[in-house]
């Protein structure tokens, strides 16, 4: 019992994580129907510079974990303007490698800057907390907390400021946004902000409860390619759900099934789904 | 094989790039040193003639592939004698052919396989920890209990360790609880892992990998409430290890092997200072100390053998090269080379009792 | 009965594009169907052509029930059709174009690929001698090696008849021939459906242009809301005042 | 037609250069490396079938290769069967395989193909990974055999594997050649451009696009047993994911969906990243922008812009020749 | 205020207008004819910034605007009312209305105003208010998409093919309310191939085939035309 609680605390910790990154690239895949393959090259990116930031510049975290989201978005805007703005009219393949072809440039200079050994991020959270059997450390409750925050925080964003909606709008209808004036540009821009900043804190909140290399990125960005077909691509609920759904089927699999197998359960997850249902869960009506 | 000129190129082939270059890199470390020093010395003497060192580094992004072509490489374009690969995988690879195409292998690689698959020219660099093995069992079964949990890291190195572990642990009528391993790479959160050996109950937790995520797990452990000792694997070092915990607390009852820095060998003092002022202050570890004595021993045996290129010779005559290796050279000291191929190091363990690092005598 | 279709329903969501159309297509005959926008006319032909699996009612061909069944079952049995937005292998040349509408009636694979066996030459040259025929039957034998993107949009739509007359059909479906062309192309292309009929084609046509109607159909039925209104010779049509208000228009009769 | 001229010269010089290579060359590590280039050619001709000529990106073909390479070498060390039995062997299971997951993973389609593939060759890379009983986990595969010697030829030698090698190319091409031409070949790029209209004129999308990606597959598998038996040691690497990453860039640069295309990608890509060797861990700093610029400028890749621009050299000349008798009409008519 | 001169628009090799000349006064209505694919759409795409003009010029109250961005153009007052109404399916007609004011979002009291008389105009819709666009039926959509128009207070309102699938009777209601907008002030830009329910409230007419402009002049003239009525009334 207690264990199964303790397992399903667990498996909301990575959910939240896995959530926040997924969150990120369902926003691209909405606007720009791209499968950012270097999102978690961003991830990644977030790890370091926040670590750089408390290290050697000995801000506080959170600040660090502020400029993070800020340098990291903006690397992601880069992104967007210098290959992927380009890429809108190529062929769907021409995309995908852009993106491997960055993925592999910003490992690189990842260990370039900062070498490839792992490193850990201190935090200023290192308090222990037991209820009932339960072991809670204050970053994990950080990391929860904040991952709830942010999507109210992203929700209301989108939902309520014309901005944000700007930004739904062009993913359900590109000419329409155009229609009511709405500069592509500019969405494309802010949406990859958005999601680089996402991953930028997601690295951030982890980091200190595991490792920061520059493969980090490798296997939650495939995770996070699960989450949203799961949650059907481009919708934000569903990366949402589905990150805290992958987050407590690995928990409770590596319980009660076999860690060594763990990572598998996502794949297989998703195989599963996909050969029930090809265009994945939640998909939309066809509309004219 | 062969010599080129007047100086003979030592090749190398290992992950320089991707998640195991910083391994890489600390194991190549080790020959630069070793052959930039003796360049200095002026060379060494084979058959009255005087010879300078070249390292030729090559990565292989840790693919079996790429290390049999980058060996080809050495081998055909610098005539390299020596070739020294860090991961079993390069070893096998170039096992295949090094026979025919002249050349000793320089195997960084714990792998009992290596020397085992009868290759004649293959020195096993990396210490066999069989040795090990008895007195961290006997040293935590009496201090901590008999009860273990295994998690190591899972790369080969670690599940060669745990599997030589295990027997030996229920030999000595401990008890293994729990066996998963911890994959550094891919794993987002270690308390998942932990979680589950700890319903186990273990009086003892056998963790290994870098020192870094070795510290985090041992450190996740404790917040989790584990109270007993840890056996940790050769590859972390407490030293680096306390520099994520803040102090030695975190592993009291733990036994480990003593960090090349708190070691006693003649040379340890003297190769700890070069490597330091040459790479700003970082603390040198086991592979490149190995690796740096394993080039003397060889450059001795080329010495003694009155060859560069009769690779046999050079093999037959190892166990010289090993004692022409002056003391203040000795990093470790390795009296002597199996006839299999694989060097038998003095090992000196540690164990760390209410915070303080002490000696553990045998 | 040729082709009898029955209580035919399709609904998207909430939308019912296609309301319990009953219709009988005549053999040898031009079919025309017209209609509002958004009718339901595209929809009609991509249930019979099996695009979209009906959500009521039943399609038989000589008899045989052939509703929901996958559309290259059903283009093997001798439907063909244009789509309304002309639909083309845009990259290839118009003659390969034309020459894979052929390959449903061959039976090499991929074996006879590799070994190139004496069936595969056979059956290549039979689709060449198709692809040629069909190109001199719609007048394009002079762009065959012309990457089809680049010729104009009459010429596309010659194109996807040639295409679809490859596959040998006994029925055409004809998704707005004419839309996009002006006057005297339309005259053309008139011509041909003409022609095409006169080789015993059945023809089934939706069309906006209502001169072209009127000198083609034989028979036409009006869709409106997914419903038929009517359905009757030209003349009749013409004069239906239901046809009038919902599409012609007006006091449209000049 | 320049084009048929060009064949016909380049062609047999390159057949030429490939059978004269070892002799010229008396470096091992070249004919090694070449040797190695040959196996990723076949592989990627595989994958250009299925994502270049039928449209479908699959990202699962590491993995097959990885599945091609462990069977061979299972069957031959551990079942200890007749090498070249165990070669077939090793490409059927391959297929068979291939068969069962593009059942399902076809019924998916763009994104959602690559994504699915994608895991798909994950899951064959973590089963590798884990299953330590069977693949050896992350110890690998010790001991494979090269293939039995052929009379008095022993392929332990670098020159007859290389000709073992690169005759397996010229079959793999020949065959690839003959399908791409064939109405088989034609139907598959009907599916790529469009597959409503190809069902329309009655092709049966599902049978041609699991015959395209079975096909594929068995490339895959080919090149993994050859790998197998000239590295004679196999890790877990070969199924992950960089591996069909490098296919791809070798498949982008040469042209996807061209048949030299993967011929001139690999070789120029190989080369270049032995030349890179001196920047080590700082190849991809240079290596990933160069890819990402190369599939800005050129998305055709080499052989697909070369055929893009003498296909507009032909548009221009026809179009000539309409104006021209256009022209003429135009006189005649005054 | 709005003047195109020889506007060609393509797609790639295919030339969808062919020098296009056309003029249109503050406060007219004035229609394009022509059938499927004559190049009315492609013409409002130019003009809407959504699709370049490969050669010629488009000016707005004498100020070139064929090169400028989309959202610039609606932020000068052209706004289009497209084919296929282009609406964010899955989100409420308030939020689809509230985007129609995108350009505008600083001014929320004018917002306010606006959305108001779009529900005057439409009850219907303010029924509807919360209901996503998707579920309207296609008249309700083709409503909708106009009041999203509107709220972004055009001077020029360019409506494509309004009575697309739409039943007579709706028909008639939308021809009324086109009327309604343009007494209110705003100039409007029709696109029909209803030519004669079109040609009854426009003032001038332009007649499209193939892309090109074949024909031109008052209402009155085309309706009398020959051509016009056998091409474009039927029959
Ligand atoms: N795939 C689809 N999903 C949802 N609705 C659809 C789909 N296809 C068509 N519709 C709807 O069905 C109705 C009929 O469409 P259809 O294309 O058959 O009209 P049509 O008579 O062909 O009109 P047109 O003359 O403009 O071609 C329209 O309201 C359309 O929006
Ligand atoms: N995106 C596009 N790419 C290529 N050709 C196009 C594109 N859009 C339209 N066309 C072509 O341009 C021509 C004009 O199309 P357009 O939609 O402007 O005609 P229209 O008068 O609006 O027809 P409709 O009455 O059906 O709306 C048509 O032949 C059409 O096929
Ligand atoms: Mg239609
Ligand atoms: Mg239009």
């Amino acid at each position: 019992m207690e264990t199964l609680l303790q397992q399903l605390f667990n498996g909301l910790t990575v959910g939240s994580v896995y959530s926040l990154v997924a969150l990120g690239l369902t926003l691209v895949f909405g606007i720009l129907h791209i499968p950012n393959f270097a999102h978690g090259a961003l991830y990644m990116l977030g790890g370091y510079v926040t670590l750089t930031m408390m290290t050697s510049l000995g801000l506080h975290y959170w600040v660090a974990i502020l400029l993070s989201m800020l340098a990291v978005g903006l690397i992601a805007v880069l992104m967007e303007r210098l290959i992927f703005h380009p890429l809108k009219d190529a062929p769907p393949l021409q995309d995908k490698i852009a993106a491997i072809g960055i993925l592999l440039f910003l490992e690189a200079l990842a260990q370039f800057i900062w070498g490839a050994e792992y490193k850990t991020m201190p935090t200023p959270y290192g308090q222990v907390i037991e209820i009932g059997g339960l072991t809670i450390t204050l970053q994990r409750l950080l990391i929860v907390a904040a991952a709830i925050v942010i999507m109210i925080g992203l929700h209301l964003f989108l939902r309520k400021t014309m901005t944000g909606s700007s930004i739904i709008a062009m993913a359900q209808n590109r000419d329409g946004a155009f229609l009511v004036g709405i500069n592509a540009n500019k969405v494309a821009m802010l949406t990859f902000l958005i999601s680089g900043a996402l991953a930028a804190i997601a690295a951030s909140l982890a980091a200190p409860i595991n490792l920061v290399s520059p493969g980090m990125g490798h296997l939650v960005i495939l995770k996070a390619f699960v989450i949203i077909i799961l949650g059907g691509m481009g919708s934000i609920p569903g990366a949402i759900m589905g990150g805290y759904i992958l987050g407590f089927t690995e928990s409770l699999g590596a319980a009660y099934i076999s860690n060594d197998y763990k990572d598998l359960i996502a794949f297989v997850l998703l195989v599963l789904i996909l050969s029930i249902k090809p265009q994945g869960l939640f998909v939309k009506e066809g509309h004219s | 094989g062969g010599s080129n000129g007047d100086t003979v190129t030592i090749g190398f082939t290992g992950p320089l790039s991707g998640a195991a270059a910083y391994y890489g890199e600390r194991t190549l470390q080790g020959l630069e040193m070793a052959a930039e020093e003796i360049n200095e010395a002026g060379g060494f003497e084979a058959d009255g003639k005087t010879y300078k060192l070249e390292i030729k580094a090559l990565d292989d992004k840790y693919l079996p592939n790429e290390a049999a072509a980058n060996a080809k490489r050495l081998v055909q374009e610098d005539k390299a004698p020596i070739i020294f690969t860090p991961h079993s995988g390069g070893v096998q690879a170039l096992q295949v052919f090094n026979e025919r195409d002249k050349f000793i292998i320089g195997a960084y690689t714990s792998e009992p396989g290596v020397v085992e698959s009868g290759n004649e020219l293959t020195v096993q660099v990396a210490p066999q920890y069989s040795g090990y093995i008895e007195p961290f069992t006997t040293y935590s079964i009496e201090t901590s209990g008999k009860k273990l949990a295994m998690l190591p890291p899972a790369t080969e190195y670690g599940k060669d360790w745990a599997e030589s572990l295990q027997p030996e642990w229920e030999k000595q009528g401990g008890e293994v609880v729990y066996h998963s391993a911890i994959d550094f790479a891919k794993d987002t959160d270690f308390f998942t892992i932990i979680t589950n050996a700890l319903k186990k109950k273990p009086d003892v937790m056998f963790i290994g990998g870098a020192s870094e995520a070795t510290a985090k797990v041992a450190k996740q452990a404790r917040e989790l409430g584990f109270k007993g000792g840890f056996i940790v694997m050769d590859q972390a070092k407490f030293d680096q290890m306390k520099t994520i915990t803040g102090s030695y607390d975190t592993f009291n009852n733990s036994i480990g092997v003593t960090p090349l820095i708190y070691s006693d060998f003649p040379g340890t003092d003297g190769f700890l200072e070069k490597y330091r002022d040459k790479y700003d202050g970082v603390d040198p570890s086991s592979e490149s100390g190995l690796d740096y004595i394993a080039l003397y021993a060889l450059v001795g045996a080329m010495e003694a053998a009155g060859t560069v290129d009769d690779v046999e010779k050079i093999r037959s005559h190892v166990q010289d090269g090993l004692d022409s290796i002056p003391d203040e050279k000795k990093v470790y000291s390795i009296p002597s080379i199996t006839k299999e191929g694989s060097f038998e190091i003095d090992r000196r363990l540690t164990i760390i009792e209410d915070g303080e690092v002490k000696e553990y005598k045998e | 009965m040729f082709l009898e279709i029955t209580g035919l329903t399709k609904r998207f969501g909430g939308l019912t594009a296609v309301n319990h159309v009953d219709f009988s297509v005549e053999e040898n005959k031009v079919n025309a169907i017209i209609g509002p926008n958004g009718a339901g006319k595209s929809t009609f032909f991509n249930l019979i052509s099996g695009f979209h699996p009906p959500t009521e009612g039943q399609i038989f061909y000589r008899g045989l029930d052939i509703t929901g069944m996958p559309s290259h079952k059903i283009a093997d049995l001798g439907f063909a059709r244009t789509f309304q937005t002309t639909h083309l292998f845009e990259q290839s040349t118009v003659f390969d174009n034309v020459m894979v509408g052929h390959r449903l009636r061959t039976k090499s694979t991929l074996v006879d690929a590799v070994f190139r066996t004496r069936r595969l030459k056979r059956e290549e040259e039979k689709c060449k001698e198709k692809a040629l025929e069909v190109l001199e039957f719609t007048g394009l034998s002079h762009l065959a090696d012309r990457i089809t993107a680049n010729i104009s949009q009459e010429e596309k739509k010659r194109t996807a008849f040639a295409l679809a007359l490859a596959t040998d059909p006994s029925v055409l479906f004809l998704d707005e021939p004419a839309a996009g062309i002006n006057p005297d192309e339309t005259e053309g292309l008139t011509d041909l459906i003409k022609r095409i009929s006169s080789t015993g084609i059945t023809i089934c046509l939706i069309e906006h242009k209502m001169q072209m109607i009127m000198k083609l159909a034989d028979k036409i039925m009006v869709l409106n809301h997914g419903e038929k209104i009517a359905e009757g010779t030209p003349e009749e049509i013409q004069n239906n005042e239901e046809v009038i208000r919902a599409y012609l228009g007006g006091e449209a009769i000049a | 037609m320049n084009g048929a001229n060009i064949k016909k010269i380049l062609l047999p010089a390159i057949l030429l250069l490939s059978l004269l290579f070892p002799l010229v060359i008396q470096n091992e590590y070249y004919l090694h490396i070449m040797t190695l280039a040959f196996i990723w050619i076949i592989a990627v001709y595989g994958l250009n079938l299925i994502a270049g000529y039928t449209g479908y990106l699959s990202l699962a073909h590491a993995g097959f290769f990885a599945i091609g390479a462990y069977a061979i070498s299972l069957l031959t060390v551990k079942a200890e069967m007749n090498y070249w039995l165990a070669f077939l062997l090793s490409i059927f299971i391959t297929s068979i395989i291939g068969f069962f997951i593009g059942l399902i993973a076809l019924r998916t389609k763009e994104h959602y193909f690559a994504i699915y593939t994608l895991c798909v060759g994950y899951i064959i890379y973590l089963v590798i990974y884990k299953w330590e009983e069977l693949t050896g986990g992350v110890r690998g595969f010790i001991g494979i055999p090269a293939p039995p010697p052929i009379g008095s030829i022993s392929f332990d030698e670098a020159i007859p594997m290389y000709y073992l090698v690169l005759f397996f190319l010229i079959i793999g091409i020949i065959a690839m050649y003959r399908i791409v031409h064939s109405l088989s070949g034609r139907t598959y790029k009907a599916i790529r451009n469009s597959e409503d209209l190809a069902a329309s004129i009655g092709i049966s999308t599902m049978k041609n696009k699991l015959a395209a990606f079975v096909l594929s597959t068995a490339y895959a598998g080919v090149a993994g047993a050859l790998y197998a038996s000239l590295i004679r040691f196999i890790g877990p690497d070969i199924g992950y994911t960089n591996i069909i990453f490098d296919m791809l860039i070798y498949l982008l640069v040469g042209g996807i969906g061209t048949l030299s295309g993967p011929v001139i990608g690999t070789i120029l890509v190989v080369w270049v990243s032995q030349n890179l060797q001196f920047l080590q861990d700082y190849r991809m700093l240079i290596f990933g922008p160069l890819l990402t610029f190369l599939i800005i400028f050129y998305p055709k890749g080499i052989a697909g812009s070369f055929i893009q621009w003498r296909q507009k050299q032909k548009e221009k000349a026809i179009q000539k020749e309409n104006a021209q008798v256009q022209g003429r009409e135009a006189e005649t008519k005054i | 205020m709005l003047k195109l001169k020889e506007v060609h628009v393509k797609y790639g090799h295919y030339t969808a207008v062919k020098d296009a000349t056309i003029e249109v006064e503050s406060g007219e209505i004035i229609v394009l004819l022509g059938a499927n694919g004559a190049g009315k759409s492609t013409l409002f795409r130019a003009i809407s910034g959504l699709q370049r003009v490969a050669s010629g010029s488009i000016s707005f109250f004498d100020e070139p605007i064929h090169s400028l961005s989309a959202d610039r153009i609606v932020q000068k007052g052209i706004v289009q009312c497209a084919e296929g109404r282009k609406l964010f399916p899955q989100m409420t007609v308030h939020e689809n209305l509230q985007l129609g004011a995108f350009v505008h979002k600083r001014k929320k009291e004018q917002i306010k105003e606006t959305m108001n008389h779009v529900y005057e105009l439409f009850p219907i819709l303010k029924d509807k208010d919360t209901h996503a666009a998707g579920s309207l039926s296609g008249g309700q959509q083709q409503m909708l998409a106009i009041g999203r128009a509107l709220m972004a207070k055009p001077k020029l309102m360019m409506l494509d093919e309004p009575s697309i699938g739409l039943a007579p009777l709706i028909v008639e209601q939308m021809f009324n309310i086109i009327e309604t907008i343009n007494k209110e002030g705003t100039t409007i830009l029709l696109a029909e191939q209803n030519a004669n329910a079109a040609l009854k409230i426009a003032d001038k007419g332009y007649v499209f085939e193939s892309g090109s402009i074949v024909l031109s002049g008052t209402s009155e003239e085309l309706m009398s035309n020959e051509k016009v009525k056998k091409a474009y009334i039927g029959a």
